[in-house]
């Protein structure tokens, strides 16, 4: 059994790295590399949803709040406050995770859809905050964000962006399949299915909740961060409403609870706008009625509900 | 357990490689007759700033199917490759990537927000290819970007132009409502900057967000402070209206001044009555039947007025409008450099002279990527139902 | 005292609009545990469905008609279509479905209608009404005053008639409906026709006031989601209670404390409520059974 | 030795007292039980005692002689309660070994960051954990279940992995919820052994049950609820013969008709 988890934990890596190191070989141009590398930020966000949506069941429709928090401090950082800004980076995930510390201390205590609306208001006023206070966050017209120099290396174009970002997805899966592997990960599960057997087998649920939303939070200022660097100008827009759903929709596509479930569903997400340009002003209809038929097909997400299929049909 | 452990990652390195592949097919290979010259343009046609970028589309789109029926530029056809970024600054900066990368355009007119340009700005910096920009910020020109252009009046002048006409009436004391979106709160900040060259003083500074319903709140406080002599309502979309609408309710007496955003007679339709007398700084366009035939913008307006109105249904805005020049500029600039070179037209975009769109006369130089003065606004006051061109500021 | 009830005045109206959608969401996850988030496009189908109707030279109430059939139409399309072929799925995959319906009914609004902002004229006028030194529209009287109506037909229908008891019961316990002999399937597609029918007036009520726009829909399923939690999931007075609180905290946030933060002093209301009482103003403390 | 002490709990639900000023205690290697009839407050009394419930101000819960009334539940847990439940809590989309290890999770030396980060000693400590939640299967009859999906089990089988699960965390006392219900008479009989056995280990076994063939024989002592109140308390047969308990479960005539049978 250990032995299986082990393989597959594995083989999922492997598989991702495979994938990763194809995909340059079959872009066209820098343009899909781009694509790629903000499939790649997005699946770092939609994994920390996953450790939190996916592993412990707990729901948060406020996750772009920090990745607007990770992405404005690599902005702001180095404009208002003249540090590094790969210092900024990193205080930037950190914030996210005292953040995330602070405000789910008191809101994780809720359940179901009452702490998705709480999660909801915090992304809310997150954005609103970034929107709001211009002298430092440049207001609803963006902020430039400095580029990042690494021991006299400046790092720049597509290429360079796609295999910092791919790094930074794989690292991010072997720790989320870390976690789903461990004595941590079951607990995380186990209070998923029942908070009140977890309790009773001396599980600290709110704890547990609580450093499940941390990492996830984590998860995404990083996200957040990268997408700054990469893109060298950022706007409130990056912590709005519609791109908190979009992560929770990464997630549920995908498949709820599978790192590459995250992938996939990011990859959903991020290359169908791409494709369904073609469509023009019938782009948004046809993105909505795909998403609604996935659902409809595909309950358990893309990833899971296709390793149901094979499963039940295997000898 | 350990066989069946394999059969899901195959299952999904199938289901992921489909997936890429299908991304990859994707790419849109339509290809028009004669080696067609590419024009790029990336606007918010969806999304909060679709009020914007919805006209911006039309706009672009009639006028490229116009050029290629008259036999297109130097006998070759002009494709429009057109993307929409949903006003996201992310989204505008991948398929700014994918006109330079994969489509190759030549030059792009777009970019409806100030945050899409400036996200797109480095890829079109980097590739070397003229930008023509449709959104307000002086930051876009300012300081000047080789490659970088933009055809809207900047906000200060509209404020510019709004303080000049409270100078006139000897209103020093001003309450303003800002939309708290780009456009309100990038003029709202200008305002604030050209505020002191009028000895003009503001008593109550409020704002709204970009989708609310009621700002009688916002006004009341405003009403009940004392000494106000004026309003002004920097913002555009719906906003205005309600704040028109609000201002009538609470029978607010001071005069109110809406900005260069409301952009279109339907701001006349959604406000109603309560938009009697209000005053508004902005081009031509939107007295294009008013203008005196010797006008030199007369010409230009009431064609792009007429091709608008008729092609859509729908009342013409400033806002295509800025559209609307920066194609015909680029145009004019690629037939002057006879050459679909991304360098001569940028270089003959900068030596754009004398050009007469519907928002101004642009004269634009190695110095000003805009080339607009003041006097390409023009202050109208809303009287009966329809805009009126205010005696004496006329040029 | 006059800028209080000045607020009071804004706040109700806006609130009672939030309270209509708060209302339809608690219909449709009484009766079938789905959050639906296309909820807020109702009211905006109602209400462009009116302006475009109206335009078509139609007189303004057959247009007004037309517009909440058409609503209950697409209320009934999303249940027997989306939701019902995914019955058993998760909650997230329903909500996801719901928003996957929504973006599309907002993709073929825009192609139907447009994307500009449009107004109905005001049923009865547009002179203020001034009250202790406060103004209001006509408008707003329509919008508190529909409200209520509409709160006490749902409440007679409930009560009263046979269809809306097999709602109740089915909301109460779905196995014991079926058991009895209620046929589940009809009342499910019958909460939604009903709440997309409140959606839509609501939004036929309004739009004098605010304008209407193909996507006006996502702000009001947010605002109305929030007003059906802080008011207690499932509870239809919770839900008015929450609307009106929700549209009284933004008038009072923007009136007293800051324009700019109003939306951050609602919500901080909001968690404030929810600390307090977990399961909303007047949901049940459910104690947990084990 | 006596390991738990209940004094005085009580609890109301809307103006209904559910449980009113019961005490009771229970030694190590003792199997006590609680019956009564439906809405008796059995349940509601463990808990009360679990700390799922808190206890009434004049309350106290104390464990091996500490005071642990103000604990919240999974605290109970590490001072040594563990349980059951009457309406199944089984984490079902786990198997029924990740089941037992979650019940581990007290002993394993591990923490967060060292999860996250993959440490080696993770995987040791996965591998001791397993062998042990293993043993434990074995010990109750489940070995053959360990790799199921616990979602997939039968009835039965669930009862008995719960109460696998609740020994995992190494309780000083055991409080089980109708350990039998549902459970036919050759599950029974594996089940009766099975709590003897723990009682036999030192472990101090609260019961609840209605199948009083089982409790009448496997326990030491019986406390009798009504109503939320204590009725009586007592050795298994003097229990059974008293008249409070005989009227309380077959009503007044009952209790003539029993009267009538003894006499």
């Amino acid at each position: 059994m250990l032995a299986a988890v082990v393989t597959s934990r594995l083989a999922t890596l492997l598989f991702l790295a495979l994938v990763i190191a194809v995909v340059p070989v079959l872009a066209p141009s820098s343009f899909y590399l781009r694509v790629a590398s903000l499939v790649w930020i997005f699946a770092l966000a939609a994994l920390g949803l996953t450790i939190l949506m996916g592993y412990a069941g707990q729901v948060s429709l406020g996750h772009a709040g920090f990745l607007g928090i990770g992405a404005y401090a690599v902005a702001v950082g180095p404009a208002r406050l003249g540090l590094d800004p790969l210092l900024s980076f990193f205080l930037g995930a950190a914030l996210c995770g005292l953040v995330a510390y602070a405000v789910g201390k008191p809101i994780l205590r809720l359940k179901g859809y009452y702490l998705a609306i709480a999660t909801l208001g915090f992304g809310l006023i997150v954005a609103l905050v970034l929107h709001s206070e211009a002298a430092v966050t440049g207001g609803p017209d963006g902020i430039q964000v400095a580029r990042i120099t690494l021991f006299g290396w400046r790092i720049s174009g597509a290429t360079t962006w796609y295999w910092v970002t791919a790094g930074a997805l794989m690292i991010g899966a072997a720790l989320a399949l870390n976690i789903a592997a461990s004595p941590s990960g079951r607990t995380l599960r186990a209070l998923h299915d029942s908070e009140v057997a977890a309790t009773g087998v001396g599980v600290d649920v709110a704890a547990r909740k609580l450093a499940a939303f941390v990492v996830s939070a984590v998860y995404a200022g990083v996200a957040g961060g990268l997408l700054a660097l990469m893109n060298g100008f950022i706007t409130p827009e990056t912590a709005s409403f519609m791109h908190s759903i979009e992560l929770v929709a990464m997630v549920i596509i995908g498949g709820t609870g599978s790192v590459l479930g995250a992938v996939v569903g990011s990859a959903f997400l991020t290359v169908l706008p791409q494709a369904l340009t073609i469509l023009q002003e019938y782009e948004q209809a046809v993105l909505g009625l795909l998403i609604m038929v996935f659902m409809i097909f595909l309950p358990a997400g893309i990833v899971s509900s296709l390793k149901r299929f094979v499963l039940d049909r295997a000898p | 357990m350990s066989k069946t452990a394999v059969r899901p990652s195959a299952l999904r390195a199938g289901a992921f490689a489909a997936l890429v592949a299908a991304s990859f097919m994707a790419a849109p290979s339509s290809v028009l007759a004669a080696d067609p010259i590419k024009i790029g343009s990336v606007v918010s046609a969806t999304g909060p700033a679709s009020f914007l970028g919805d006209p911006e589309q039309k706009t672009l789109k009639l006028y490229v199917e116009a050029l290629n029926k008259k036999g297109g530029l130097m006998g070759r056809p002009v494709e429009l490759v057109l993307y929409d970024d949903g006003g996201d600054a992310n989204k505008a900066r991948t398929f700014a990537t994918r006109l330079i990368e994969d489509d190759k355009v030549i030059a792009m007119v777009g970019g409806t927000t100030t945050g899409t340009t400036m996200a797109m700005i480095p890829v079109f910096e980097d590739a070397k290819v003229a930008f023509i920009s449709l959104a307000g910020a002086i930051e876009i020109v300012e300081p000047v970007r080789a490659f970088v252009f933009k055809t809207p009046h900047t906000d200060k002048t509209a404020c510019q132009k709004i303080f000049e006409d409270l100078k006139g009436r000897k209103l020093t004391k001003i309450g303003m409502i800002s939309g708290t979106d780009g456009f309100g709160k990038s003029m709202r900040a200008q305002c604030l900057k050209v505020i002191g060259d009028y000895g003009i003083s503001v008593l109550a500074d409020e704002s709204y967000g970009p989708s609310d319903a009621d700002m009688t709140p916002q006004l009341n406080k405003i009403k009940n402070t004392a000494g106000v002599q004026a309003l002004v309502n920097p913002g555009f979309g719906q906003g205005p209206a309600i704040v028109t609408r609000n201002y009538a309710q609470l029978g607010i007496s001071v005069p109110l001044y809406q900005s260069h955003g409301v952009a279109s007679k339907s701001f006349i339709d959604l406000a109603g009555a309560a938009a009697e007398g209000v005053r508004l700084p902005a081009p031509a366009l939107l007295i294009a039947d008013k203008l005196a035939g010797t006008d030199p913008q007369k010409a230009v307006v009431t064609e792009y007025k007429k091709s608008y109105e008729s092609a859509t249904g729908q009342p013409v805005s400033t806002f295509g409008g800025y559209a609307y020049d920066g194609i015909q500029i680029l145009v004019s600039a690629i037939e002057r450099a006879k050459s679909v070179e991304p360098q001569k037209i940028r270089d003959a975009v900068e030596a754009t002279k004398n050009h007469v769109g519907t928002t101004g006369i642009y004269n634009m130089s190695a110095k000003d990527h805009l080339g607009l003065g003041t006097e390409s606004f023009r202050m109208l006051e809303i009287r009966k139902g329809d805009w009126v061109p205010l005696a004496g500021v006329q040029n | 005292m006059s800028e209080f009830l000045q607020l009071v005045f804004s706040g109700l109206t806006v609130g009672a609009v939030y309270a209509l959608v708060a209302l339809g969401f608690t219909l449709v996850y009484n009766a079938s545990d789905v959050i639906n988030f296309a909820q807020g496009d109702f009211v905006m189908i109602g209400g462009m469905g009116t302006v475009f109707l109206a335009a078509a030279g139609f007189s303004l109430p057959l247009a007004t008609l037309i517009a909440i059939l058409a609503a209950v139409v697409v209320g009934l399309l999303l249940h027997r279509l989306a939701v019902e072929p995914a019955r058993g799925a998760s909650p997230v995959t329903l909500i996801m479905i719901t928003i996957g319906a929504s973006i599309f009914i907002k993709g073929v609004a825009q192609l139907v209608f447009d994307k500009q902002f449009h107004s109905l004229p005001p049923f009865s006028g547009a002179d203020p009404i001034s009250i202790g030194g406060a103004s209001f529209l006509p408008q707003s009287l329509w919008v508190i005053g529909g409200t209520l109506a509409i709160l006490i037909a749902l409440w007679l229908f409930l009560e009263k008639t046979l269809l809306g008891k097999a709602l109740l019961a089915t909301a109460a316990n779905r196995l014991a409906a079926l058991l009895v002999g209620i046929n589940v399937r009809v009342v499910l597609a019958l909460a939604f026709a009903v709440s997309a029918a409140i959606g839509a007036v609501a939004g036929i009520l309004v739009t004098p006031i605010t304008l209407t726009r193909y996507d006006v829909g996502t702000l009001f399923a947010l605002k109305g989601f929030a007003a059906a939690m802080v008011g207690g999931m499932g509870h239809p007075v919770g839900a008015v209670a929450g609307g009106l609180l929700i549209g009284l905290m933004e008038a009072f946030g923007a009136g007293y404390v800051s324009s700019t933060y109003k939306d951050a002093v609602a919500f901080v209301m909001i968690l404030v409520v929810l600390f307090a009482m977990p399961q909303g103003l007047f949901g049940r403390r459910s104690l947990e059974r084990v | 030795m006596t390991i738990l002490e209940a004094e005085n709990l009580g609890i109301s639900f809307g103006g209904l007292r559910a449980v009113d000023g019961v005490s009771f205690a229970v030694a190590a290697g003792e199997v006590f039980s609680i019956i009564g009839p439906n809405g008796a407050g059995k349940t509601t009394l463990f808990n009360l005692v679990t700390g799922i419930y808190r206890a009434g101000r004049n309350g106290r819960i104390r464990i091996a002689g500490e005071d642990v009334t103000s604990l919240g539940p999974h605290l109970l847990v590490r001072r040594g309660m563990a349980r059951t439940f009457q309406n199944l809590q089984i984490f079902f989309r786990m198997t029924a070994l990740e089941n037992v290890m979650v019940g581990c999770h007290l002993s394993e030396k591990t923490s967060f960051l060292a999860d996250l980060f993959g440490w080696p000693t993770v995987a040791r400590q996965n591998r001791a954990t397993r062998e042990r939640a293993l043993a434990l299967m074995e010990r109750l009859g489940l070995a053959q279940y360990a790799r199921a999906e616990a979602g997939s089990l039968p009835y039965g089988v669930l009862k008995r992995l719960e109460i696998a699960r609740a020994l995992a965390t190494e309780p000083k006392v055991l409080l089980l919820d109708e350990p039998a219900a549902g459970c036919n008479a050759v599950e029974t009989e594996v089940l009766d052994r099975l709590i003897a056995d723990i009682a036999k280990s030192g472990v101090a076994v609260v019961l609840i049950e209605h199948d009083m063939k089982l409790v009448m024989k496997i326990s030491d002592r019986v406390l009798v609820l009504t109503h939320g109140r204590r009725l009586a308390e007592g050795a298994p047969a003097v229990v059974r013969n008293d008249a409070g308990v005989i009227s309380a479960y077959l009503g007044d005539a009952g209790a003539t008709e029993a009267n009538r049978a003894h006499g």
